[in-house]
């Protein structure tokens, strides 16, 4: 095994976990707000360090490029949607709850 | 393939059922529209782990990204309405006659003969005559380019039924909502990038899984994420529109007939121009079935309504 | 295809143009349809004439040919079917045009041209999955048209119609799809030549049949037809009943006829006879039963449906005569008894059956549509409808199965009974006369003609079947 | 590397399960709708993995419409859906 494919692996491990990070989180977090702060690891480091791991091994600058692109892309869109999603949730939340201070 | 990839495909295969299951089980509509969703994204995996690329893009742009925001786009109005489950009886019975019917279509399809792939041969040894490199591209927009033909117009044809019972009420953009700071900007980078991915998928298609109907896909669901957060109105009737609307099949009905009448057969491209004129039809094509989409959506009514009459709908 | 002009390829060419073109320039719809209608009566006229002088005409699609490519194929079915749809469609869209084209008119008329060009388009294809597209075209088209006065009925019905049609298209596509993994082809005849009786191709065969038997509303899958005949327009209630439900039975006997020719007469097409002969009594019945005008004709098109099934079981020439006889003629005569309730309605307010109580002497023009057609629906001579039953009848004789003719004889007389009573409301003598509301004279002369048209059915009829013995195989 | 990167396309397809227990449990559309943007992120995951030692650059492009359509739903969802739901 070379050094790239070592490192490689490492990077895709590291995705891999940080994967398992936010499915664990979404699933066992209390509350929507909390588990959209789990979610966000796994869209944006769990993606993120795959994108990086195929990257190291990728055979030109092109194919590099354009996972760069499609990870932006997904990062500019989940934060975009965890802030949208959020938005709605607390537009709506005072009306349910708007005495007692927690 | 080695074990992972048989287990990978396992795990895939187990997948659909059981989501298709929580998608038809679901208790209440809206969670039945997050599970489809869902499944429209798995599924996209499964075609592209059968190598059927074009496949897997489509599902990937119409049959998740586009027809999920459709269905939520129609939650609010049909809502209230989904209060009564048919009888066990019938459930187990429908249930029943469905199941026999997979299994034996499995065992059919099983038990057909094993044969060479069909028409693939035929169809690659063609391909250069063809006006694209692509198999796929050529069976659509060449071999059997009068299918598509009469597909366009299916799409046509739906854009005006919809067209004609739509209610303006749902018109978004006239709710005063302001759009946010980080959305604006989303936007701002959206559209550019939008425009030039479609237009890679379109390049794409006349040598690698691709086209018209993907790109539109991409370019629709801009419109659609302009029109839903009142960025721009919604589309009107004008005469640009309905230019957009009908570009794909002019063009594709004025590739069919130029031929009859120089004696040839309908759609029989003239040959040495046959990978430009596709690639042309591709364009509009592309042009036309982003207009279609966008027009599926509620926010697209046939003109301005009075307001005496927007307001009587219930 | 050459030297001939290719007429075959205009007739789905020149609707589909004048389509477009009328979306586009939507102010002028209704000349863009007038000129784009008479292009294609041109067209359809050329073409039959071309089958009756040389036989079947074909032209392949993108010069590819089967099975790379999709064959275009007009025999003496085909060119029967394309010269029903020319005739009686322009006549039924002539209201619309006559209507002066305000919005609703215009979506009609666009909508038409779609659905008749998707109509040529089937009478045509010599290719399965072609047959599918079209088919599909010619639903999208048809449930548009059911929705196109905005009604909210309408758009009930017409969404009940679209996913139960959508279930039958998954059925034909399932089966579609097992005929190219056994055969490698789509093309009809090809497939004719390939198909072997294996688990595949029967499976194939019942998929695509009870797709088929759904959009045709065979009873008893018929629950979307009433709604959907009633609740539309009658000038789309026309061409629903007349055309559009005539296509799926296009495709079956395609299907039956042409691709697993050895099927005929075994114990399924005898089911299906037999289903045919269910529909006709049910939905006869049914009609007797009905209140409404327009709900006795939707039953009556459910009933003769039926009439169209008996062809299976019997398989001769001279049943399949009659079948197509059936066609063309319950096509004419429903629509002009639809385009005539449009008149009874507009001049009465409603569709009761006594709405018609004293109003023939105001009407004539339409009383006279209206006895003609009940004649060719009830099957008298000298009409079409006749010599449509009595070549069924014959057949049937013919081959010692007396119990099918004893079904077609009892259907005349079932229609009898809810023809009848349309009419005698409408002589019985009258106390004082109705008071009547403006009524659309166009829509008069149009039932009219289209009742002289089923009546002249049989007074031609030679000369038709010698059209269709060009059928081929049959 | 061709049996990592399946074994890691096949953890993440795994991963997909606990998302579906939250989907299917709710209770709120919000957890619903997160679970369709881990969903997404997890497609293209996949996807760029399977597409990893191939050739063709057709797998990526499947993985950029998924990436470019992400938010579509996401601002359908913001517009049209229920709102009785978040407690």
């Amino acid at each position: 095994m070379t050094l790239q494919e070592l490192a490689a692996a490492a990077l895709l491990f590291a995705g891999a976990f940080f994967f398992l990070a936010g499915a664990i989180g979404l699933l066992r977090f209390p509350d929507p707000c909390t588990r959209i702060h789990a979610l966000t690891k796994a869209d944006n480091l769990g993606l993120g360090f795959v994108v990086l791991g195929l990257a190291v091994e990728a055979p030109s600058v092109v194919l590099v490029a354009k996972l760069g692109v499609i990870w932006v892309l997904v990062l500019v869109s989940s934060s975009l949607s965890s802030q949208l999603i959020m938005g709605r949730a607390q537009a709506r939340a005072p009306r349910t709850d708007p005495r007692g201070p927690t | 393939m080695s074990l992972v990839d048989w287990t990978l495909d396992g795990v895939l295969a187990a997948l659909l059922p059981l989501i298709a299951w929580g998608v038809v089980t679901a208790a209440s509509l809206d969670k039945a529209i997050m599970l489809f969703i869902v499944l429209g994204f798995v599924s996209a995996l499964a075609w592209a782990r059968l190598d059927a690329i074009d496949v897997a893009l489509v599902e990937a742009a119409v049959g998740s990204g586009l027809t999920g925001a459709l269905l939520l786009s129609a939650l609010p109005a049909i809502q209230p309405r989904l209060r009564r489950p048919s009888s066990l009886a019938r459930r187990a019975g429908v249930g029943a006659l469905l199941a026999g019917i997979t299994i034996w279509l499995g065992v059919t399809t099983l038990r057909l003969p094993a044969r060479s792939g069909g028409l693939a041969e035929l169809v690659c040894e063609n391909i250069e005559q063809s006006g694209a490199l692509h198999p796929i591209t050529a069976v659509l927009l060449d071999f059997r380019g009068y299918d598509t033909l009469i597909e366009v117009a299916v799409l046509l044809v739906a854009s005006l039924a919809v067209r004609a019972v739509q209610r303006p009420r749902l018109r978004p953009g006239r709710r005063g909502e302001p759009t946010s700071e980080p959305l604006a900007s989303f936007l701002n980078l959206l559209v550019p990038a939008s425009i030039v991915i479609a237009g890679f998928l379109v390049w794409e298609g006349s040598h690698a899984p691709g086209g018209a109907f993907q790109a539109g896909s991409i370019l629709a669901g801009c419109g659609v994420s302009l029109q839903l957060t009142g960025e721009r109105p919604a589309l009107r009737m004008t005469l640009r529109v309905r230019a957009a609307l009908v570009l794909g099949l002019a063009v594709f009905v004025a590739l069919a007939g130029a031929p009859l009448l120089r004696g040839h057969d309908l759609l029989d491209y003239p040959r040495p121009w046959a990978g430009p004129l596709v690639f042309a039809l591709e364009l509009a094509l592309t042009v036309s079935i982003a207009v279609i989409l966008v027009t599926f959506f509620p926010g697209a009514p046939d003109r301005p309504e009075p307001p005496a009459r927007a307001a009587d709908s219930p | 295809m050459s030297g001939t002009t290719p007429w075959i390829s205009w007739t789905i060419l020149a609707p589909l143009a004048g389509a477009t073109l009328s979306v586009l320039v939507a102010r002028r719809a209704v000349p863009i349809a007038v000129i784009a209608s008479a292009a294609t009566i041109v067209s359809v006229a050329a073409t039959v004439g071309q089958v009756a002088s040389a036989g079947a005409v074909s032209s392949a699609a993108g010069a590819w040919g089967a099975p790379l490519g999709i064959t275009l194929r007009a025999d003496g079915f085909g060119a029967l079917m394309l010269a029903t749809f020319g005739v009686v469609g322009p006549l039924v869209s002539l209201q619309a045009i006559g209507r002066r084209g305000g919005p609703r008119a215009r979506r009609f008329l666009v909508l038409w041209l779609f659905a008749w060009a998707s109509l040529n388009a089937l009478a045509l294809s010599a290719d399965v999955f072609n047959l599918y597209v079209t088919v599909e075209l010619v639903t999208l088209a048809a449930v548009g048209l059911i929705v196109v006065e905005r009604d909210r009925r309408a758009l009930a019905a017409g969404l009940r119609y679209l996913l139960l049609s959508l279930v039958g298209s998954l059925f034909y596509l399932m089966g579609v799809a097992l005929l190219y993994a056994a055969t490698a082809t789509l093309d009809t005849e090809l497939l004719g030549e390939r198909v072997t009786p294996e688990p595949a191709s029967w499976t194939a065969l019942a998929l695509m049949t009870a797709g088929l038997c759904l959009k045709a509303g065979l009873c008893p899958l018929h629950a979307w037809v009433p709604p959907a005949y009633t609740s539309a327009p009658p000038a789309v209630s026309a061409l629903l009943s007349g055309l559009i439900g005539k296509a799926p039975y296009v495709v079956l006997v395609r299907l039956w006829v042409e691709v697993f020719p050895g099927s005929l007469g075994g114990g399924a097409a005898r089911l299906l006879g037999a289903l045919g002969a269910l529909g006709i009594f049910w939905g006869s019945l049914l009609a007797l039963r009905a209140r409404r005008l327009k709900r006795v004709l939707a039953y009556s098109s459910v009933a003769h449906v039926g009439y169209l099934f008996l062809f299976f079981p019997l398989g001769t020439a001279g049943a399949w005569a009659g079948a197509a006889y059936v066609a063309v003629s319950h096509a004419a005569a429903s629509a002009s008894m639809f385009m005539a309730v449009e008149v009874v309605e507009r001049s009465v307010g409603h569709d009761m059956l006594d709405a018609t109580k004293g109003v023939a002497h105001r009407r004539p023009l339409t009383f006279v549509a209206l006895g003609l057609a009940g004649m060719s629906l009830m099957g008298l001579p000298p009409s079409g409808g006749f010599v449509a039953k009595w070549l069924l009848a014959r057949a049937a004789l013919e081959r010692g199965e007396w119990w099918w003719a004893a079904v077609v004889i009892a259907g005349g007389l079932l229609s009898a009974g809810y023809v009848f009573p349309i009419l005698r409301g409408a002589f019985a003598p009258q106390r004082r006369s109705p008071e009547l509301r403006r009524a659309p004279r166009h829509a008069e002369l149009v039932s009219l003609s289209l009742a002289v048209v089923a009546l002249a059915l049989g007074l031609i009829p030679l000369r038709l079947m010698a059209l269709l013995k060009l059928a081929g195989r049959s | 590397m061709h049996e990592l990167r399946m074994g890691v396309a096949l953890f993440l397809l795994l991963m997909l399960l606990p998302g579906l227990a939250r989907a299917w449990r709710g209770p709120t559309l919000t957890d619903r709708i997160l679970v369709i943007q881990l969903f997404g992120t997890c497609g293209v995951a996949v996807l760029l993995l399977l597409g990893g030692d191939r050739e063709a650059a057709a797998l990526r492009n499947v993985a950029l419409v998924f990436a470019v359509l992400a938010a579509v739903t996401v601002i359908a969802f913001v517009r049209f859906a229920p709102s009785e739901d978040v407690r």
